[in-house]
């Protein structure tokens, strides 16, 4: 769990050993200093204080060690960073890595979609991050990578793994009630079993690219896909088990209690219901539930919000 | 003991009324530069008059010419504070890719 | 003894520290309208053709009607302070009157403009605004916040000053006893050099 | 027994008027302005604590324990917003800054007490803002206490409410700073000159600058958001063209030199601490003095190093890094000074010297953790995990915590006439110190495993990190305890102090214990510097 799995990580690693090692001797030589003369001049043993009220030879000694030691640190953090940030490799595999609430999406140059990242193993790999509605972050801590995702424009990272396996793949900058449960993992494969999962067929998770012209009539298997690709599977089920929003198995048509401007009262759930709590999601909510999902007013089409009617009336 | 503040003898009307016309001339002038197009420099001029003007307000009409040196040190360090802000914002404003 | 000593052996009113606490106060509202102006400068930057668009459709003529109205009651408060040192009660609370007067009529211009563009559906929240270019709704956003941040300055001003004239007819500001007038003009002064920037940024570019 | 004798005009706890509650919130007494922050701090110091203790205690073990993820979400905001802007902000420059500098500089109050009260009542508006948004409907802010734009702007809980209590709160830093600039630059009694301050009035003294200068921006910042959240102006808001990166800038730019508001004034206390009970004048005075100066300069150019993956410029990036370092420079010229300051003391091993070695232990392990999280590479790594959360306790509570409590029992008998059980005090020290590292030094092993901030639940490899840190928090807690209920037990049966109780050498101490209403009958000439100590 400690040491990296990626190229610049081991680097980062050995630099993270050399200033901490600095400042654990500094570190001990303030301590050691201090309980030394608070052993050695107690008012016992020493009961006449002299004043010393400072020396000046000693004060710029060590004021010019102090910056001689910062500015290694600097140059030492420094050379990494340039690498990550403004030496990436022309020959990177380019992965778009989308951020929306709470779920990670990456779409491959072939258009594949996933929502776990698979990369090939010590092949250079550049992440573009973007996100959906608030701000994220990419975090895999064991390649020593992260970037926020900032809505509005794209960047990027990028990082050589250089051990098979699977890591954790987390969301770093708090991103409203269920940040933490963004989770993912990177998966490292050999090259060829990368290429292989790369053109194979399309993952049960995975979602092709929304449409470009939005229909106007529901496809409940378009729904089925936007359930999963805009992250509503993050909150509600569709097997009946209760998240951090109500299920969406069997709920079309029955009747709830929704609270509206503080006043409970009963709906029934039907396509106008469904639309406004895409739209207006905190006007009416269900009773027993917080108001906390996101408004996706401009983030879902007219047709995708019929699409995903169809869906859940699809789910018996 | 009686504390006396010094050297605060009253402004003459006629320096305030000198200082309003030269501000009153400076917002015409700027007007009418903003009509020409001059490229980058109609960009600056704007400020470098309102600059003026605000100088010409901070010295007579709000006293700074006649008062102590320390209100003119604290003025030098809000402007530099400000001054250092600028830099350190635009050093990521202009660089970003 | 230096002049500090003397105030905090005997405390005295102490003008210096008066006026040192105002200006101080005066920097904190400086920075205040600061932020807003670097944000400025840096949309101004990312969206420049957009911003010299919407800036075309305020009224320069307003614009620098407001200003001269501002720059001439900076002009009547600070001779009223000069009007009071020499002794001069009547002129004082006369061009105090002035000062006052001529921060309504910019607040009527003020609102005269805003109005103005409201009705056009000019106003940030509006569907006619959020279906223009970004640069022209984040130049609309500043705009109304910042000249609204002003407004609400220039109330406070004039509030200050009512207060101040108030103190002048009561004899509670008098020809030696002056700091509140001072500090009042100082305050009124700042609202000025704030709007003698404004004015380039909203109604010159283009 | 001291130099500047005061005369029986009763001392500022005795009741005046008509007394009663009235006498105090409407008192303009520099002193009683101290009490109400010191009663007022003290109470929502231990409703954050409570917070703090329920969020570690929801993590014992994974996925819900006691409470759903947004009210844990709420509380970790309520918990940053309450610590931060109502406890360690304000505690040291306006509790002991109030009482304090006005005696330590030879003057009778500051130089504009009904501001001074003013902003108490800001203060407490703004307190009470902050617990409104508890109360009311849509519950407290889930934003964390940064209010990141655009989550701030988009999530429906009273984030407004929130920002206005913060902006509300600025008004009274503000004027707080603006009374102690002036008061320091005109009110100094005669022969008190520049350098025969005591270094705690210098560290007040650069701190006021940061709260005058610094503070508006927050303020602003703030307002565009609610003005984002209430008319939809954009600034922050990517679909209307406006950049969320800003709002970090603008957020920092305070948030940042307000660490140095918190530390600086804890920093000057323990210069004051250090001489008294060495019995020997500061070494490197001068250099002590200036490096305040310092923190407060530099500190205002460092901002950026919260921003280092938030997707600004390289080129912002090796700036700030570099001034991140630079500014560690003052900060670690006052730790040599404390400890070369020891050098041929005569120690005394009394309570607040103690505390002043609590706070150089931990202090020095949040600094130099800082100079970790300073290099731009590890940075990377590191941002947002527990590993940042360990290094600023470390630096907010670990230095300006303990330097505040190290304070409140080196000035507790002059404030209140009266001593505390020291041996009860030492007992709450010790159960500090090891319930704070417990708690807080397993979050750097964590945070550099990769556990990131704000996480409602974990992953199974983080288990045992978290179970030692909320083990950490109960010592915490009882060590608090015992520390409050051992000073409330001495404010009414404790013995009564001496006027110079530690012998030290400053104004305060020549003065009755409590100060009378006055301070001083005659303002006394100052003939001495403030570390002084062999008078005969």
């Amino acid at each position: 769990m400690f040491g990296a799995t990626s190229i610049l990580g081991k680097a980062i690693d050995s630099q993270f050993f050399i200033i901490t090692g600095i400042c654990v001797a500094l570190f001990s030589i303030i301590i050691f200093l201090m309980l030394y003369f608070s052993f050695k001049y107690t008012r016992k043993k020493n009961p006449n204080p002299t004043d010393i009220e400072g020396h000046a030879p000693l004060e710029l000694t060590f004021l010019g060690l102090s910056i001689a030691i910062v500015l290694l640190m600097f140059y030492l953090g420094w050379g990494d960073y340039k690498t990550i940030r403004e030496e990436i490799p022309k020959d990177a595999l380019a992965v778009k890595a989308t951020g929306q609430m709470w779920v990670w999406s990456f779409e491959y140059p072939n258009g594949k979609l996933s929502n776990t990242l698979n990369v090939p193993v010590n092949k250079p790999v550049r992440m573009n991050i973007e996100s959906r509605d608030v701000l994220h972050s990419f975090f895999v801590p064991a390649f020593r990578v992260k970037q926020d995702a900032v809505p509005g424009s794209v960047k990027s990272v990028w990082f050589t793994a250089d051990k098979e396996g699977t890591y954790d793949l987390f969301c770093a900058e708090y991103c409203g009630t269920n940040h933490s449960a963004m989770l993912s993992k990177a998966v490292v494969m050999s090259e060829d079993k990368f290429n292989g999962w790369l053109e194979g067929k399309a993952e049960a998770q995975a979602a092709p690219p929304p449409p470009g012209a939005p229909t106007a009539k529901g496809d409940a298997k378009k729904g089925a896909e936007l359930y999963s690709s805009k992250g509503c599977v993050a909150c509600h089920s569709t097997d009946g088990s209760k998240r951090i929003g109500p299920s969406f198995k069997g709920i079309y048509g029955t009747k709830v209690k929704v609270t509206t401007d503080g006043k409970q009262r009963e709906i029934t759930i039907d396509d106008e219901y469904i639309r406004s709590s895409e739209l207006t999601p905190n006007a009416d909510v269900v009773v027993g539930y917080q108001p906390i999902m996101p408004p996706q007013k401009g983030i879902l089409s007219d047709g995708e919000i019929n699409s995903l009617i169809e869906y859940i009336k699809s789910l018996k | 003991m009686d504390y006396t503040e010094k050297a605060h003898r009253p402004i003459k009307y006629s320096i305030f009324v000198y200082v309003w016309l030269a501000l009153v001339a400076l917002t015409w002038l700027t007007v009418a530069v903003s009509g020409m197009h001059m490229g980058r420099l109609s960009l600056i001029s704007p400020f470098i008059i309102a600059s003026a003007k605000a100088f010409l307000v901070v010295a007579f009409f709000m006293h700074i010419k006649y008062e102590a040196g320390i209100f003119r040190l604290f003025i030098g360090v809000a402007l530099a504070t400000m001054f250092v802000v600028v830099w350190l914002v635009y050093s990521d404003i202009a660089f970003r890719s | 003894m230096n002049e500090t000593a003397e105030i905090a052996a005997n405390k005295h009113k102490d003008y210096t520290g008066a006026k040192i606490g105002m200006w101080l106060f005066l920097f904190t509202e400086l920075f205040l309208f600061f932020g807003p102006f670097l944000l400025y400068s840096i949309f101004r930057y990312r969206y420049s053709t957009d911003f010299i668009n919407a800036g075309s459709e305020l009224s320069l003529f307003v614009g620098s009607i407001n200003t001269v109205v501002l720059l001439t009651s900076s002009l009547s408060v600070a001779l009223s302070i000069s009007a009071l040192q020499k002794g001069n009660k009547k002129l004082t609370l006369l061009l105090l009157g002035v000062t006052i007067v001529l921060g309504a009529v910019f607040l009527v211009n003020k609102y005269f403009e805003w109005d103005a563009k409201i009705v056009h559906g000019l106003y940030p929240g509006a569907e006619a605004l959020l279906s223009r270019p970004k640069g022209e709704i984040l130049f609309f956003g500043l705009y109304f916040f910042m000249t609204g941040l002003h407004a609400l300055h220039v109330i406070a001003g004039m509030s200050v000053l009512a207060v101040i004239t108030f103190f002048v007819m009561r004899d509670k500001v008098t020809q030696s006893d002056y700091v509140k007038i001072e500090n009042g003009g100082l305050y009124w002064h700042l609202v000025d050099v704030i709007w003698i920037y404004l004015f380039p940024l909203f109604y010159l570019i283009r | 027994m001291s130099d500047y004798a005061a005369g029986a005009q009763g001392n500022y706890l005795q009741k005046e008027g008509r007394g009663g509650i009235l006498s105090w919130i409407f008192s303009t007494d520099h002193k009683r302005i101290g009490i109400l922050y010191l009663v007022a701090i003290l109470s929502l110091f231990l409703v954050g604590v409570t917070l703090g203790f329920f969020m570690r205690l929801e993590l014992i073990t994974r996925g819900p324990t006691i409470m759903a993820a947004n009210t844990y979400n709420s509380l970790f905001t309520l918990h940053g917003v309450i610590m931060l802007f109502l406890f360690i902000i304000p505690v040291t420059p306006s509790v002991f800054g109030n009482f304090l500098l006005p005696i330590m500089i030879g003057a009778k109050d500051v130089a504009f007490p009904r501001l001074n009260l003013l902003s108490w009542w800001f203060y407490m508006a703004g307190a009470f803002l902050a617990i409104l948004t508890l109360l009311i409907a849509n519950g407290p802010a889930d934003t964390g206490w940064t209010f990141y734009a655009p989550y701030s702007i988009r999530t429906g809980t009273n984030v407004t409410l929130a920002l206005s209590a913060v902006v509300v709160l600025g008004f009274s830093s503000i004027l707080t700073g603006i009374n102690f600039v002036t008061t320091v630059h005109r009110l100094r009694a005669p022969g008190m000159t520049w350098m025969r301050l005591p270094l705690f009035v210098w560290a007040v003294y650069a701190t006021a600058w940061i709260q005058i200068l610094a503070t508006p921006i927050l303020g602003v910042n703030l307002m565009l958001v609610v003005a984002e959240r209430l008319l939809g102006i954009g600034i922050f808001d990517p679909a209307k063209g406006g950049d969320p990166i800003l709002y970090q800038h603008l957020f920092w730019i305070y948030s940042h030199p307000a660490v140095y508001i918190m530390i600086l004034p804890a920093m000057g206390a323990i210069s004051e601490i250090v001489p008294v009970f060495a019995r020997r004048t500061i070494f490197g005075y001068k250099a002590v003095a200036y490096s305040s100066i310092g923190i407060a300069a530099v500190g205002s150019l460092v901002w950026g190093h919260h921003m280092f993956v938030s997707g600004f410029s390289y080129t912002a990036g090796v700036y700030f890094s570099l001034f991140t370092f630079f500014v560690a420079i003052p900060s670690a010229i006052k730790v040599y000074n404390w400890v070369g300051s020891l050098y041929k003391g005569s120690l005394e091993a009394a309570t607040p010297l103690l505390y002043a070695f609590a706070f150089i232990f931990l202090f020095s392990i949040g600094g130099l953790t800082g100079l970790i999280l300073g290099a731009l590479s590890l940075n990377i790594h590191l941002h947002d995990t527990y590993f940042v959360v360990a290094h600023f306790h470390y630096v907010k509570f670990g230095g300006a915590g303990f330097g505040f409590f190290a304070a409140l029992h080196y000035w507790f008998p002059k404030m209140f006439g009266r001593m505390y059980n020291t041996k009860l005090a030492n007992v709450a020290l010790l159960l500090l110190f090891i319930g704070f590292n417990t708690l807080f030094f397993p979050l750097f092993v964590l945070g550099f495993q990769g556990m990131p901030r704000r996480y409602y639940d974990y992953l199974p490899q983080f288990t045992n990190g978290q179970l030692i840190s909320i083990v950490g928090s109960w010592i915490l807690v009882a060590g608090v305890i015992l520390m409050v209920g051992n000073l409330i037990h001495a404010l009414f049966k404790g013995k009564k102090a001496q006027a110079n109780q530690w012998g030290g050498a400053t104004l305060e101490w020549q003065v009755p214990s409590p100060p009378p209403k006055e301070n001083f009958e005659e303002i006394p000439e100052v003939k001495y510097g403030p570390y002084h100590f062999k008078r005969d």
